[in-house]
C-alpha cells in the first residue's frame, strides 16, 4: 500500500532501547500527529525512518524499503524531514537555500554554472511559504517562524512526498501557528504529513489522526477525540493539561 | 624468543610514552573537543621545570620527584592561561582553535629559545634510572622506561578515579556530554572547562618530566611528538580514556615491530596506512559515545 | 624574445606564445640586472667591502649555525682591527637561512644581486649547500663552506674549509682498525651525509676485513631510539659508527646507556658531536666516547690559544669552540689571503690566486693549505675522547695534514663509490 | 540579470557570494595590470623572482580558500599535493637536464643505480610530466578523499589525519635518497623545457607563467564559488547532515572541492620548481603545510581574493622581517596565527566588506 508503513521497529543505543517495537501506518494524504512525553522515542522514530539512526524491523514508503539505505538515498525516495532546531543554511540566502533543496538530481554541468533564473518550482515554493519578499536575505537573519517555513519550503522543492516535521511550530506566535496549520492542510492534498508536536491546542485544530508514544512504544492511536478518551493516555499524561 | 620479548617491551614502553603524552590530550581534545597544538610546548615547559629545579636544588633523584608536582602546576597554569585568554572565545570554532594554539606553540618555542638559549639543555638522571633491569641473562629492560610505564599507569588510574568518582569528574562528564544542558542545570561550565584544562595541561607537564629521562630538552622537543599523540586520541575515540590507553600501546608495539623488521621511514608510512584502514572500519575511533545529536 | 638552449618543446612554446605579447612590455633586454649572467658584480666603490654571512638563525639548525656566524664575525672583527683587506674594512651582511633550503637559495641570491657581496660564508647542512650551489655557479660568485661533509662534490665557486671524508671518516676507521675492532654497527640520521658516509664505511670495512653488522637511519629530529638501541645491542658489534645529527644524539645516548652499553664494551665514534653538543647531551652519557674531527678546543698551539681566548672574551667564558666554528673562522682568513695574493676582489682573480697554490694560514687547528684543484684544504685528522669535564681530548692524530680527496680517487677500495 | 532587482538588503548576502561579474572583471583587470605591467617594471630581477615564489604560494592559498573557507575542510596537508606536483615537474626537468639515456646527477652520486627506476621513466615524456603535475595530486586527493569523506571523517579528525599524511610522506621521501634525493630534494635544475633557467630573461618568462597561472586559478575558483556548486559547498560546510537529507551525498561535494584544491597545490608546486630551482621534503612536511594556511586565515578564508593576497602578504612579511630580525619573525608568525583568527575570523577581506557596508549604508542615509 502507499504511504508510510512501519513494522516492529527497534532502535537500541548502547543497550538503551529508545524505540522498542513500533508499528505505524500512515496512509497517503493523512496529517498524522505523534505525541508523547519527553524520551518517548518520537524523534528517534523519525531518525530511524530517515536513516540517521540504525534500526531493525521494516519501514516502507510507497512500497520502497527504507531501512538499510543511506540517508541521501532515502531522501531521494521522497522522504523529507525538518529538525527541532531549525537547520537552514544561515550563510546562504532564502533563494539559495531553496535552490539547493531543489537540486539533488542536477548534473555536473548545471552545478558548475551560475543559476541564471529562478526555477519555477522554487518560485512556487517561495509563494507557498510566503517568503518571496525576503528571497535575497540571508536565511540566518530570518525570524524563527520564517526559518521553519523555509524548511517546509525546502521539503516542497525537494519534491518530498512524505513530510516528517519535528516540532514545526515550537516558538511561533499565534498567527504564525495558524498560518502553519493552514499550510499543513494545503500540503496534505498532495503529501503525507507526519508531525511531532507538544502543542495540544495546535494538535486539536489541525490533526487528522494521532499516535501517542510512550517509552519507545505506541500507546494509543486514532482520531483526536479517540485518543483523548483513551484511559492509558490519560494515565501517562496525568498532571498534564490534556483535558484543558 | 628473547628478542621478541625485549621488542615487545620496547613497544610497550614506546606506548607508555605515547600514552603519557596523549593522556592530557584525551582530556582537552577528547572531553572538551579543543585541539591544543601547544600541548607539546606544555610538555616542554615540564621538561624545563626539571632543568630549572636541578639548577636550584641539585640532587638528580630528589629534583625529579619534586619536579613532578611542580611541572604539573606550571604546565597546568600555562594551560589555564591559554584557555582563559584564547580558547574560551573559540569553543564554537574547534578548527580555529587548532590554528590559534599552533600560533601559541610558536610563541612559546621562541620564548624558550630566548629564555634558555637555542641549544638543548642537559639534565642529569638519577643513577637508578640510567641503567637496566635484568630479567634473565639476556633480557634486560631499561629502568627509565619502567619508570615511565609506571608513571603512565598511575596517571591513567588517577584520571580515571577523578573522572568516575569525584564531583568534579561528574561535572566534567556532564559538560562534555551536553554543554547546554549542563549550563541550564546550573553548572558553571566555564569553571569546569578551566579545571579540565588545568588537569589536561598539567598531565603534559608530567609527560615533560618523564621525557627528560629519554630524550633531548630543547625548544623544539614538543613539535616532534605531538602529531602522533593526536593520532592516538583520534583512533582511540573521543571522550574515552580506555580507547587512548589501548591504542597507545597497540601503536607502540606495531611501530616497534615494524621498525625492527624494516626501517623507521617505512614504519612511519605503514603506521599511517594502518590508521587510515582502521578509520575505514571505525570512523569514530575505537570507542565512541553514542549521542543523539545531529553533528 | 627568449634565448633558447637546446631543443624546444612545442607545448610550452604554444603557452609562451600566448604570453609573449604581455611579456614584451616587461622583459626588457637592456635591464640592468640582466648583466649578472656574465658574472657577479661586486661593489668595490666604498671604503668597505661587503661579505655575506648565510646561516640559519631560526629553525632547527639555528642551534649549530649561530655559533658559526659568531666565529665568522670574530674573524671579521679581528681582520678589520688589523687594517682590513686591501685597505678596505669588511662589512658583514648577515642573512637568516631559517633552516629551510629554498630560503637559503633565496637569501644567497639576495646577497649576490642586492648587496653585491665579494664572497659569502656559511651554510651547514648538505641540503642547504646543494640548494645554493646552482645560485653561486650561475652568478659566478664565491661561497666558503665551513662544515665537514660527505664529499663527492667540487664546485668551481665553492671553497670547502671543513673536512671531506678522507680527512675525517677514513682516519676514524683507521683508528678503530688499529684498536682491533672487527665489527661495526652504523647509526645515522636519514639524510645525505650519513647515507654517503655509511656507503664509504661499508666499502672500507669490506676491504679491511671488518664486518658491518647493521645499519639504521632515524628521521632528522627523531627522538625515539629504543628499537635501534635494541638492534645495536642484539648485534653485538665491537664499535658503533655514529652519524646522527642534533637532537637525535641526545635520545640515542640516553637509550644506549639504558640498554647497558658502555664505552669500554662497545665504543661509539661520532662525527657530528662537537663541544657544543657534548654540553647539551651531558657527560653523564658521553664520557669516554670517541669523536673524529680536525680540531678540538683543547688542540695545542699558540693560534688556538689566541682563538679560544678571543672567542670566550667576546661571547662568554662558558661558550666552547668547536670544529665547524674553527673552520668558519679559518675560512675568512683564507679568503683574505687569496684576495691579497690576487690583489683584487674579483672572483675569477681570487680563484686564480688559489689555483696557483701556496695559500696557507696558521689556523687554530694547525697549518692549513688550500688545495688548488679541489678548492678543499689540507687538514690534520684528530680522534678525540670525551672527558668528564665536557671537553674533548685528542687521543690520536694523523701527524701531518691530509690532502683532500673528495672523490676518494686515491683509495683503491673506493672505486665504484663515485 | 537577477542582480538588478535585488533589494538593498542584498548587501548582507554578499558573505556567501562570489564577486559579481562586473566587480570581478574589474578585479581581474586590475590584478592583470599589477602582475603583468607594474610589477615587472617596478621590480628588479631578484625581487621579481621572489614575487614569482609568493605567487606560487598564493595559488596554493586559493585552493585552501576553496576547501577550507567554502568547504569547511581545514586541510593541513596541502604540502603533500604541492610536493607531488613539484616532484613530478622536477623529475622531468632533471631527466631533461641529464639528457636522453642518462641518469640525473644525484642518482649517480648517491643511488649507484645503473638504470632509471621504472617509476621515473614516464616522466621523461614532457606531456606526461606536465599532466602529472596536476593530475597526480588530484588522483591522490581523490583516493584519500574517497576513503576519508565516505566514512564521514571530518572536522578536527580530517585536519589531524591530513597532517599525519604530510609527516608520513616527508619521512618516506627522505628515506628513499637514491631515487628521490632524500633531504636534499631535487636541486640544481638548469633548464625548463629547453629554456635556460640561468638566463634572467627566461626567469622573467617563468614569472609571467606563474602570474598567468594565478589568474587562471582565481578564475576557476571564481566560477566555482558563483556556481550552484559553490552554494552547495557552503551548505555542506554549514550543515553536512542537512544536505544529506536533501538527497545529496556530501562526500561527493567535498571530494570535488578537495580534489580541485589538490590540483591547484600541485600546479603551484610544479611552478615553484622553475621559479625557485628546488623541491625538497622540507616543502612537504607538517610545518610548511600549516604555514600555507596562515595566509588564507589572514586574508579571509571564505573570500576569493583574500587567501591569495594574504599568502603574498605573509610571505613578503616573512622575507622582510627575517632579513632584519630573525627571531622577531617567529613571534610575529605566532601572532599572525592568533590575532586574525581570534579577532577577525573573516580575515582582511571581511574588514574590506565591513567598510564597504558602512559606506553603502551611509550613502543610503544621505540620499
Amino acid at each position: 500500500m502507499s504511504g508510510l508503513v512501519v513494522r516492529d521497529l527497534q532502535v537500541v543505543f548502547d543497550g538503551f532501547v529508545a524505540v522498542g517495537g513500533v508499528d505505524l501506518t500512515v496512509p497517503s494524504g493523512d496529517v498524522r500527529f505523534i505525541i508523547g512525553p519527553n524520551g518517548a522515542g518520537k524523534t528517534t522514530l523519525i531518525d530511524a525512518i530517515t536513516g540517521l539512526a540504525r534500526a531493525t524491523g521494516a519501514v516502507t514508503f510507497d512500497e520502497h524499503e527504507l531501512l538499510g539505505r543511506k540517508v541521501h538515498k532515502i531522501a531521494r525516495l521522497g522522504v523529507g524531514r525538518t529538525f527541532q532546531n531549525s537547520t537552514v543554511f544561515e550563510e546562504l540566502t532564502v533563494l539559495q537555500n531553496l535552490d539547493i533543496a531543489a537540486g539533488w538530481h542536477r548534473g555536473p554541468l548545471t552545478l558548475l554554472r551560475r543559476r541564471s533564473s529562478v526555477p519555477p518550482e522554487v518560485q512556487n515554493a517561495l509563494e507557498t511559504v510566503r517568503l518571496t519578499a525576503v528571497r535575497d536575505q540571508l536565511a540566518g537573519t530570518l525570524p524563527h517562524g520564517q526559518k521553519q517555513w523555509l524548511e517546509i519550503g525546502m521539503l516542497l522543492v525537494q519534491n518530498a512526498k512524505l513530510f516528517l516535521l519535528d516540532e514545526p511550530v515550537a516558538g511561533m506566535s499565534h498567527e504564525e501557528r495558524d498560518a502553519t496549520g493552514e499550510l499543513l492542510g494545503e500540503l496534505s492534498r498532495e503529501h503525507t504529513v507526519v508531525v511531532i508536536e507538544h502543542d495540544m491546542d495546535f494538535l486539536r485544530r489541525f490533526a487528522r489522526s494521532v499516535t501517542v508514544m510512550h517509552a519507545g512504544k505506541v500507546l494509543s492511536e486514532g482520531t483526536v477525540a479517540q485518543v483523548q478518551a483513551d484511559p492509558k493516555v490519560q494515565e501517562v499524561y496525568l498532571g498534564h493539561p490534556v483535558e484543558a | 624468543m628473547t628478542l621478541v620479548l625485549s621488542q615487545l617491551f620496547t613497544g610497550i614502553s614506546i606506548g607508555a610514552v605515547l600514552l603519557l603524552i596523549a593522556l592530557g590530550l584525551s582530556l582537552t581534545f577528547g572531553q572538551m573537543n579543543v585541539i591544543n597544538m601547544a600541548h607539546g610546548e606544555l610538555i616542554m615547559a615540564g621538561a624545563y621545570t626539571v632543568y630549572m629545579l636541578q639548577k636550584v636544588i641539585g640532587g638528580a633523584g630528589f629534583s625529579l620527584l619534586v619536579a613532578l608536582p611542580v611541572a604539573f602546576v606550571v604546565a597546568g597554569l600555562m594551560g589555564v592561561l591559554i584557555e582563559v585568554l584564547l580558547i574560551r572565545r573559540l569553543y564554537a570554532r574547534p578548527l580555529d582553535t587548532l590554528l590559534v594554539t599552533w600560533g601559541v606553540s610558536l610563541l612559546l618555542q621562541q620564548a624558550a629559545r630566548d629564555l634558555f638559549g637555542a641549544p638543548n639543555v642537559q639534565t642529569r638522571a638519577p643513577s637508578a634510572l640510567t641503567g637496566s633491569i635484568h630479567l634473565t641473562d639476556d633480557l634486560a629492560i631499561s629502568s627509565s622506561r619502567v619508570f615511565i610505564l609506571a608513571l603512565a599507569l598511575i596517571a591513567v588510574a588517577a584520571v580515571t578515579v577523578v573522572l568516575k568518582t569525584t564531583p568534579l569528574g561528574r561535572r566534567i562528564r556532564a559538560v562534555m556530554q551536553n554543554r547546554d544542558l549542563a549550563a541550564v542545570s546550573g553548572l558553571a561550565t566555564g569553571r569546569v572547562d578551566r579545571l579540565t584544562f588545568f588537569i589536561g595541561s598539567g598531565l603534559a607537564g608530567i609527560a615533560g618530566v618523564a621525557l627528560t629521562l629519554i630524550g633531548p630538552i630543547g625548544p623544539t622537543m614538543g613539535t616532534n611528538i605531538i602529531v602522533n599523540a593526536f593520532l592516538v586520541v583520534v583512533v582511540g575515540g573521543i571522550g574515552q580514556l580506555k580507547g587512548t590507553v589501548i591504542v597507545a600501546f597497540v601503536l607502540g608495539i606495531v611501530q616497534s615491530m615494524v621498525e625492527y623488521t624494516t626501517t623507521v621511514s617505512v614504519a612511519s608510512v605503514i603506521v599511517f596506512v594502518v590508521i587510515v584502514a582502521f578509520l575505514q572500519w571505525r570512523p569514530q575511533g575505537l570507542f565512541t559515545l553514542r549521542t543523539r545529536s545531529l553533528a | 624574445m627568449f634565448r633558447i638552449r637546446g631543443r624546444r618543446s612545442a607545448t610550452i612554446v604554444a603557452t609562451v606564445a600566448a604570453l609573449a605579447a604581455l611579456t614584451a612590455c616587461g622583459a626588457k633586454t637592456d635591464d640592468s640586472s640582466s648583466a649578472s649572467a656574465a658574472g657577479a658584480t661586486i661593489d668595490t666603490s666604498g671604503s668597505s667591502i661587503k661579505v655575506g654571512l648565510l646561516n640559519s638563525l631560526s629553525g632547527t639548525m639555528a642551534i649549530s649555525e649561530v655559533t658559526v656566524r659568531d666565529s665568522l664575525k670574530l674573524a671579521i672583527e679581528e681582520i678589520n682591527a688589523g687594517g682590513g683587506v686591501l685597505g678596505k674594512q669588511i662589512e658583514p651582511v648577515s642573512e637568516d637561512g631559517a633552516s629551510d633550503w629554498p630560503t637559503f637559495a633565496e637569501k644567497s641570491q639576495k646577497l649576490i644581486s642586492q648587496d653585491k657581496v665579494a664572497a659569502v660564508f656559511g651554510c651547514w647542512t648538505s641540503a642547504s649547500r646543494k640548494a645554493v650551489k646552482p645560485v653561486f655557479e650561475k652568478n659566478k660568485s664565491l661561497l666558503f663552506y665551513p662544515v665537514q661533509y660527505e664529499g663527492l662534490e667540487q664546485s668551481p665557486y665553492i671553497f670547502y674549509t671543513g673536512a671531506t671524508t678522507n680527512q675525517q671518516i677514513v682516519p676514524g676507521l683507521d683508528y678503530l682498525k688499529a684498536q682491533g675492532k672487527t665489527s661495526l654497527y652504523l647509526v645515522g640520521s636519514d639524510y645525505v651525509f650519513p647515507r654517503t658516509a655509511n656507503k664509504i664505511i661499508k666499502a672500507y670495512a669490506e676491504a679491511n676485513g671488518m664486518k658491518v653488522l647493521g645499519e639504521d637511519y632515524a628521521p632528522l629530529g627523531s627522538t625515539e631510539f629504543s628499537t635501534i638501541a635494541n638492534k645495536v645491542k642484539a648485534a653485538g658489534a665491537s664499535a658503533i659508527f655514529n652519524t646522527l645529527n642534533g637532537d637525535s644524539n641526545v635520545a640515542f645516548f640516553k637509550e644506549y646507556k639504558s640498554a647497558g652499553l658502555t664505552a669500554e664494551k662497545m665504543p661509539v665514534v661520532s662525527v657530528s658531536i662537537a663541544e657544543e653538543e657534548v654540553k647539551s647531551i651531558g657527560t653523564q652519557y658521553l664520557a669516554g666516547q670517541l669523536t673524529a674531527w680536525n680540531y678540538y678546543q683543547t688542540t695545542e698551539g699558540a693560534a688556538n690559544e689566541k682563538f679560544v681566548k678571543a672567542y670566550k672574551a667576546k661571547y662568554g667564558a662558558d661558550k666552547p669552540t668547536s670544529d665547524p666554528m674553527e673552520a668558519a673562522y679559518t675560512s675568512v682568513y683564507l679568503w683574505k689571503a687569496m684576495v691579497e695574493k690576487a690583489g683584487s676582489f674579483d672572483v675569477e682573480k681570487v680563484k686564480a690566486a688559489a689555483a696557483a697554490g701556496g695559500i696557507t694560514y696558521d689556523a687554530p687547528e694547525g697549518k692549513v693549505t688550500v688545495d688548488g684543484p679541489t678548492q678543499h684544504i689540507y687538514k690534520t685528522a684528530r680522534i678525540g675522547k670525551v672527558g668528564d669535564d665536557g671537553l674533548i681530548k685528542e687521543v690520536w692524530n694523523s701527524g701531518e695534514p691530509i690532502k683532500p680527496d673528495p672523490y676518494l680517487k686515491g683509495y683503491s677500495w673506493a672505486t665504484g663509490l663515485s | 540579470m537577477t542582480t538588478l532587482q535585488d533589494p538593498p538588503v542584498a548587501v548582507e548576502a554578499s558573505a556567501a557570494k562570489a564577486p559579481r561579474r562586473f566587480h570581478a572583471l574589474i578585479g581581474f583587470g586590475l590584478a592583470a595590470v599589477v602582475l603583468f605591467a607594474l610589477a615587472p617594471v617596478a621590480l628588479g630581477d631578484f625581487r621579481l623572482g621572489l614575487l614569482a615564489k609568493y605567487l606560487c604560494l598564493a595559488i596554493v592559498a586559493v585552493g585552501i580558500g576553496l576547501a577550507w573557507g567554502r568547504g569547511g575542510m581545514l586541510t593541513l596537508g596541502q604540502g603533500v599535493f604541492f610536493g607531488l606536483g613539484g616532484y613530478a615537474m622536477a623529475m622531468h626537468l632533471k631527466l631533461a637536464d641529464a639528457g636522453p639515456g642518462e641518469l640525473p646527477d644525484f642518482m649517480q652520486l648517491y643511488g649507484q643505480l645503473d638504470a632509471l627506476p621504472w617509476w621515473w621513466k614516464p616522466f621523461a615524456n614532457p606531456a606526461f610530466a606536465l599532466a602529472a603535475t596536476v593530475l597526480l595530486p588530484m588522483l591522490v586527493a581523490f583516493l584519500l578523499g574517497l576513503l576519508i569523506f565516505r566514512r564521514r571523517v571530518r572536522g578536527a579528525y580530517f585536519a589531524i589525519l591530513s597532517q599525519a599524511l604530510c609527516a608520513a610522506l616527508a619521512i618516506f621521501l627522505i628515506g628513499q635518497q637514491g631515487t628521490t634525493g632524500g633531504t636534499n630534494g631535487l636541486t640544481d635544475i638548469q633548464g625548463f623545457f629547453g629554456y635556460d633557467l640561468n638566463d634572467p630573461i627566461n626567469r622573467r618568462m617563468i614569472y609571467f607563467i606563474v602570474a598567468a597561472a594565478l589568474l587562471a586559478v582565481l578564475g576557476v575558483a571564481w566560477q566555482l564559488m558563483r556556481s550552484r556548486f559553490g552554494e552547495l559547498l557552503v551548505a555542506v560546510r554549514d550543515g553536512e547532515e542537512r544536505v544529506r537529507f536533501l538527497g545529496y551525498d556530501p562526500a561527493n561535494v567535498k571530494l570535488v572541492a578537495y580534489v580541485v584544491a589538490a590540483g591547484m597545490a600541485g600546479l603551484a608546486g610544479a611552478l615553484f620548481v622553475p621559479a625557485v630551482g628546488i623541491i625538497s621534503p622540507a616543502m612537504i612536511g607538517v610545518v610548511p603545510s600549516i604555514e600555507f594556511v596562515i595566509g588564507v586565515a589572514v586574508g579571509g578564508r571564505a573570500s576569493l581574493i583574500g587567501p591569495a593576497l594574504g599568502a603574498i602578504a605573509v610571505a613578503w612579511a616573512k622575507t622582510a622581517l627575517s632579513e632584519k630580525l630573525p627571531s622577531a619573525w617567529t613571534y610575529f608568525e605566532g601572532l599572525l596565527f592568533i590575532l586574525p583568527v581570534v579577532f577577525l575570523p573573516g580575515g582582511l577581506a571581511s574588514l574590506a566588506m565591513y567598510l564597504r557596508r558602512r559606506r553603502s549604508t551611509s550613502t543610503e542615509v544621505t540620499s
